[in-house]
């Protein structure tokens, strides 16, 4: 079979994944690169609250009402609240609460959108018209006031303890989840897209040729080929997530005093602005910078994954 | 057309329907229930004049009895009446919405513009120095919290400069146009600041990839002076996807407005839903919050609408 | 033959890239007369298309065009972006491979056309428009009014490439390049589109660049063949003595390859291997790879565009012999 | 020659919207219509028509992909339903025309080669292993290929990976949709003589869907010819290249570019393709045909015999 034998294959680019291409082209990206360091920094800014706290006995509770709006000193860099307490610590520790809260309910509304919309892009038909009506009807709903509502709703009123409605888990996961429950729609939405292109894609085409269901053609084929836009769409709900959470608690809403977060510690900002504005400026500028550099990560991703983005 | 105009209306009307009985169910899961309002300004009340009364406000029926008997009172108007203003829900709510619309469409008109003009600019020379700067511009505005925002713009315009005044929508005794105007410029670049981020990045998006198609290079081909092709050709096509994103995203602006009127004191709806939700303030939340969701339908009808009327290849049927 | 209206010498097309400028187009001759048809062949990145796209001044950036194209007497490499504008659409045409894609979508087909008038004859818009309606029925479209207020895609691929060529020929140029028009087309449309470009040529005497990769659709309509190959041209001659006397091996092996629809063979000839990357092999022959008759000398320099019969031109040292 | 696979009857129809609760006309788009045609073993059989003619639905029902309006499949001898498709599958494979779309680009060569017989259940693992070695020494690749992704790999040689996977479940009949099509000229002939080897050697039948006339004189041993969905003409393949009977073919094979050949103006035929949404009445070449009477503008030719060729399939009133 001389004659058609292909020659041997062109080894320019061979010995590189896919992985290692985007990679190096995420580091090309300046902003990208930037936010990754930025945000790197701010996690261990946060995490350093745990050995300040066991170590050196830092309290982020703990009130001195004779030291109320202290400006930064030795003891206190940041100055001290209007309750006396430590601000810098209370950043720190807000912000834990902040990024946690911000990963783990992209995590939850992630993935209930990535089975909606896998689903709804595989099936078509009727579950997709179920499926994509019912996330029309989740869009048209007025967001904010509706998060405020479900933030008031009362916990006992469906059937849990009183004890367990005031403490503090049940005020972080109220959050966790009424935040998954509205967030949810961008990825179901652009994840059904992709499902939907990928499966008239002839690769898979060849698969159901050959006798290949749903269960295989999902996990094998489609989830694979639609990472790259569902990381980025992740990053992005990370960076709205802790928006929402900031504004949740700076109505009242959200994580509930005294546990600190960047969103209610600006909770009673407003009447202070004039005569304390910098315990004003701390937490809203921390929460700007974490967002930014999470939407600049996104936008370098985005371009490290387009394969038009070559050179 | 009609016919499709129709049929999404219809769609609508069952989407507000379902959402109704969403949002009913939800407000009664909020704490407390009207009878405690009632009852705090009237300590001595026994338990038999309570369950009197809750059997006259018809609270001891189930749920969904009492969501339909709402529904038939809705459907002829009467939404009740506002507990904390003492007045009927539409009283209280129509001066509401007519001030909010006023802020968001004046915010609305601002940012578009703003972003078509950033956003084309930008997207001339992607990965250049004024891409990056507009970039910039447009993640802060993304990024930034709004509520935060308006506290920083009150602490330098307001309590520093005293450029603007912090709250509310006219002074006292004066109410004039310059005065009237004066208070909305710093609810209006706050609500603006926020949808502009976005809309600059759809538009640079969309241009830039119509930019890389085949016809702008027939255009080209054919002589045609470079803002012409960018102008005429490009933007043109550009448009399409942007107007209904920006469409879709005016119902959004809602989310905004709600935390601007209440940093800045406006009377307007989104102040008023927050208000009778902390004020247990059943009706007027409700009927509220499905006021918003009518705007939200309806700015989503004219996205499609919009779509089918720049894009000779939609046939809306 | 008459003075050349197109004179093009030592062209190159490069793109930078790490380490210097990767040429797709790397230093090419030729020249084409008034109202000729000169056909050009090759495979997918031979630089044909790149070609086409620096006759027009539109290299996407960053790529760049060196070298001469002389044009009516006039070198266009170096001109000013205004110069480059009066010419296009004007003087110098283009037919684009995918009428579909090459259209705007948003616009209707007959303003599309007008809009060439509008440009370089300075015509009101109502009056071009009437012309854009004339030129769609001479391009052979029927009920040509109402097609011009159709947009592109309420019409059927045929009559987008007619409509397109109309666009292209709506100021008469002197030179009309057309990049693969009739690829993306079924046989049969294709060749009404081969007709209509004859008849055309024929009425408005422009001289015709035709690129396609369809050995068999240039033979049936060009004067004289270019065959490229990895940024070269390997054989220049006129279409009749290129298909009977064939002297570069490429293009022998391009003829043998393809099948005829009147005779089978039992295993049909083959050039192995595939195109090398253009960076690969910077010295010698870019063909000896795939090349039977490749020796040491082949590898060592590169062949010269030699004359070896009246106006037939092949770059390889095996030709002449 | 035994019967491999008979379509009977097979029509395709796609409903486009439309219909229902204030939804206005529905909107049929039929793209196949009443065809059937049989494969033996070992033969190839050609499926020629320009786009829109419903060549590629029809190779989807044949490979399983489109079940059918109407009609039905047969594979020796056994109608194929829900119960018998699984078995079946492991016998028909197919090729697409698009290289790049036709390798999913996440998985290695080799775990592309071995999919229809992992789906299938075939081998062990090992067994597997070895199957899709010497399957890519079979299509002519290294065998360091196989660890390898489809990006580091040309149009051509990815051609070759899809059809070392058709080959994988050792099929009877491979569809091979335009398997050409987006190849350069140079590497067409490579893939060409290895589809005629692979044949040879292992007993293949190919329903070879293309729109090249000049490829198909080089590898079928029959010609079915489509137009707006209907079969128009069926015939071993020297008969239908000497003697087309049909006009449509007749202006097909003419419009075929030749070397060598200067064009004669006036020749060729007119007008294009109909919309298969809504086909005209009668037999659906008159609005294009030469030949055109007032019986071709209402009734619907049937296929037959051409005169004295008993082999030579022909749907047209006025057939040579």
């Amino acid at each position: 079979m001389s004659a058609t034998t292909a020659t041997a294959v062109p080894r320019t680019e061979a010995a590189i994944g896919p992985w290692r291409l985007r990679w190096r082209r995420f580091r090309r990206h300046r902003a990208g690169m930037a936010s990754l360091v930025v945000l790197l920094l701010l996690a261990l800014f946060c995490l350093a609250a745990i050995p300040m706290q066991h170590v050196l006995g830092m309290d982020p509770d703990a009130t001195d009402l004779l030291a109320r709006f202290d400006p930064p000193s030795a003891e206190h860099w940041l100055g001290t609240d209007e309750a006396g307490r430590d601000e810098l610590i209370r950043l720190m520790v807000g912000g834990q609460m902040s990024l946690l809260v911000g990963l783990l309910a992209t995590a939850v509304g992630g993935i209930f959108g990535l089975v909606v919309g896998v689903f709804a892009g595989y099936f078509g038909g009727r579950v997709d018209a179920l499926l994509m009506r019912f996330t029309d009807g989740m869009i048209a709903l007025p967001l904010l006031p509706l998060l405020i509502v479900l933030g008031a709703v009362d916990l006992t009123k469906l059937g849990f303890s009183s004890e367990f409605a005031r403490s503090g888990a049940a005020g972080f996961w109220r959050i966790v989840i009424i935040i998954a429950i509205v967030d949810w729609t961008a990825i179901a939405r652009l994840v059904r897209a992709a499902t939907l292109s990928i499966k008239e894609r002839d690769f898979v085409r060849a698969a159901r040729a050959s006798g290949a269901g749903p269960l295989y053609v999902m996990p094998t084929h489609i989830l694979p080929n639609v990472a790259t836009p569902i990381i980025v769409a992740f990053t992005l709900t990370v960076g709205r997530v802790i928006l929402f959470e900031s504004v949740l608690s700076f109505l009242g809403f959200g994580i509930v005093p005294p546990t600190p977060s960047w969103g209610n510690m600006l909770n009673n900002a407003q009447e202070l602005v004039t005569t304390a504005p910098a315990l004003a400026v701390y937490p809203g500028l921390l929460i700007f910078v974490t967002v930014i550099a999470v939407n600049f990560l996104g936008d370098g991703l985005q371009h490290a994954f387009d394969p038009r983005s070559e050179r | 057309m009609t016919r499709y105009i129709l049929r999404r209306i219809l769609q609508a009307l069952l989407v507000l329907l379902v959402m109704s009985f969403v949002i009913y169910s939800l407000i009664g899961l909020m704490p407390g229930d009207p009878l405690d309002i009632m009852l705090a300004s009237n300590p001595g009340a026994t338990p038999e004049v309570v369950e009197h009364l809750r059997k006259l406000y018809g609270l001891d029926q189930p749920l969904m009895l009492r969501y339909l008997r709402w529904l038939q009172d809705a459907l002829v108007g009467q939404f009740g009446y506002s507990r904390t203003h003492s007045l009927p829900v539409l009283s209280v709510l129509v001066p509401a919405l007519i001030q909010t619309c006023k802020l968001m469409i004046i915010s609305f008109i601002a940012s578009v513009i703003l972003a078509f003009i950033l956003g084309i600019l930008a997207a001339l020379k992607p990965g250049g120095i004024l891409d990056g700067v507009i970039s910039l511009f447009a993640f802060a505005g993304i990024s930034v919290p709004v509520f935060w925002l308006a506290l920083m713009m009150i602490l330098v315009f307001a309590v520093k400069l005293h450029w603007f005044p912090a709250s509310g929508i006219a002074t006292v005794g004066d109410g004039g146009f310059r005065d009237q105007a004066l208070h909305l410029v710093m609810p209006v670049i706050t609500l603006a600041l926020a949808s502009t981020g976005g809309f600059t990045r759809y538009v640079r998006a969309s241009m830039i990839e119509v930019l890389r198609m085949d016809h702008v290079r027939t255009a080209r081909a054919k002589g045609a002076a470079e803002w012409r092709v960018v102008l005429v050709h490009a933007f043109r096509n550009a448009l399409i996807p942007v107007v209904t994103i920006m469409a879709l995203s005016f119902g959004v602006l809602f989310n905004g407005a709600l935390l601007t009127e209440t940093m800045f004191a406006q009377p307007g709806m989104g102040k008023m839903i927050y208000d009778a939700i902390l004020g247990n303030d059943f009706n007027l939340a409700l009927t509220g919050l499905l006021f918003a969701t009518v705007v939200t339908l309806l700015s989503n009808l004219v996205a499609d609408l919009a779509y089918g009327w720049l894009d000779p290849r939609i046939a809306l049927t | 033959m008459s003075a050349p209206l197109l004179e093009v010498r030592g062209l190159r097309v490069g793109f930078p890239r790490a380490g210097g400028l990767r040429h797709v187009v790397a230093g090419i001759d030729y020249a084409l007369s008034p109202g000729r048809t000169l056909g050009v062949v090759g495979e997918s990145g031979c630089g044909k298309s790149m070609t086409a796209l620096a006759l027009m001044g539109l290299v996407p950036p960053p790529g760049r065009a060196e070298g001469s194209i002389r044009f009516d007497g006039r070198e266009l490499i170096g001109q000013s972006a205004a110069e480059w504008r009066a010419l296009r659409g004007n003087r110098i045409a283009m037919v684009f491979q995918e009428p579909m894609t090459a259209l705007n979508p948003v616009m209707p087909v007959g303003a599309q056309i007008a809009e060439v008038q509008v440009l370089h004859k300075h015509l009101g818009w109502k009056e071009a428009g009437e012309n854009a309606v004339a030129m769609l029925e001479a391009v052979g479209i029927n009920s040509p009014r109402e097609r011009a207020r159709a947009y592109p895609h309420q019409l059927s691929g045929g009559m987008r490439q007619r409509a397109m060529i109309a666009m292209a020929l709506a100021c008469e140029p002197a030179l009309l390049v057309a990049d693969e028009p009739t690829t993306a087309l079924d046989v049969t449309i294709q060749a009404q589109i081969l007709d209509l470009m004859l008849e055309l040529q024929d009425r408005i005497g422009m001289a015709i660049q035709f690129i396609s990769h369809n050995l068999a659709v240039v033979s049936e309509i060009a004067h004289e063949i270019i065959v490229m190959y990895a940024g070269r041209i390997v054989e220049r001659a006129p279409a009749d003595a290129l298909f009977a006397n064939p002297r570069h091996p490429y293009t022998q092996g391009l003829i043998a390859t393809l099948p005829d629809p009147e005779q089978r063979v039992a295993r049909l000839p083959v050039i192995p291997g595939g195109v090398p990357d253009l960076d690969a092999g910077a010295r010698g022959c870019r063909f000896a790879d795939r090349c039977a008759l490749a020796d040491a000398g082949c590898r060592a320099a590169e062949p010269p565009a030699e004359e070896i019969a009246p106006g037939h031109f092949a770059a390889c040292f095996k030709a002449a012999a | 020659m035994n019967e491999l696979v008979a379509l009977d009857g097979i029509s395709v129809h796609f409903h486009l919207g439309g219909g229902g609760f204030l939804g206005g006309k529905p909107r049929i788009l039929r793209a196949v219509e009443n065809v059937s045609f049989a494969i033996g073993e070992g033969e190839t059989l050609a499926l020629v028509g320009e786009s829109g003619s419903g060549k590629s639905t029809l190779g989807n029902v044949v490979a399983g992909l489109q079940p059918p309006t109407a009609g039905t499949l047969r594979f020796r001898g056994r109608t194929l339903d829900r119960a018998t498709w699984p078995q079946a599958r492991r016998s028909i494979q197919i090729v697409f025309q698009d290289p790049f779309g036709a390798l999913d680009p996440r998985m290695p060569v080799s775990a592309i080669i071995a999919e229809p017989l992992r789906i299938q259940g075939i081998g062990t693992p090992a067994e597997r292993r070895a199957r899709t070695a010497a399957l890519v020494e079979q299509v002519g690749l290294p065998v360091d290929a196989l660890n390898r992704y489809p990006h580091e790999f040309s149009g051509g040689q990815r051609q070759r990976i899809a059809i070392a996977r058709a080959l994988a479940p050792d099929p009877a009949l491979i569809v091979a949709d335009e398997p050409l099509s987006a190849l350069d000229v140079s590497i067409q002939s490579q893939v060409l003589n290895l589809m005629k080897e692979l044949q040879e050697r292992l007993g293949l039948s190919y329903l070879f869907i293309s729109h090249d006339l000049a490829v198909v004189n080089h590898l079928v041993d029959r010609v079915a010819v489509l137009y707006l969905g209907r079969l128009v003409e069926l015939a071993p393949r020297q008969l239908l290249f000497d003697r087309p009977s049909h006009p449509y073919t007749q202006a097909l094979l003419h419009a075929v570019p030749r070397i060598g050949r200067k064009r004669a103006r006036g020749q060729t035929i007119k007008g294009e393709m109909p919309s298969p949404l809504n086909p005209p009445p009668g037999c659906v070449f008159h609005p294009r045909c030469p030949k055109a009477q007032d019986v071709c503008r209402t009734t619907a030719p049937i296929l037959e015999p051409a005169p004295g060729r008993a082999a030579h399939m022909s749907a047209c009133h006025f057939k040579e």
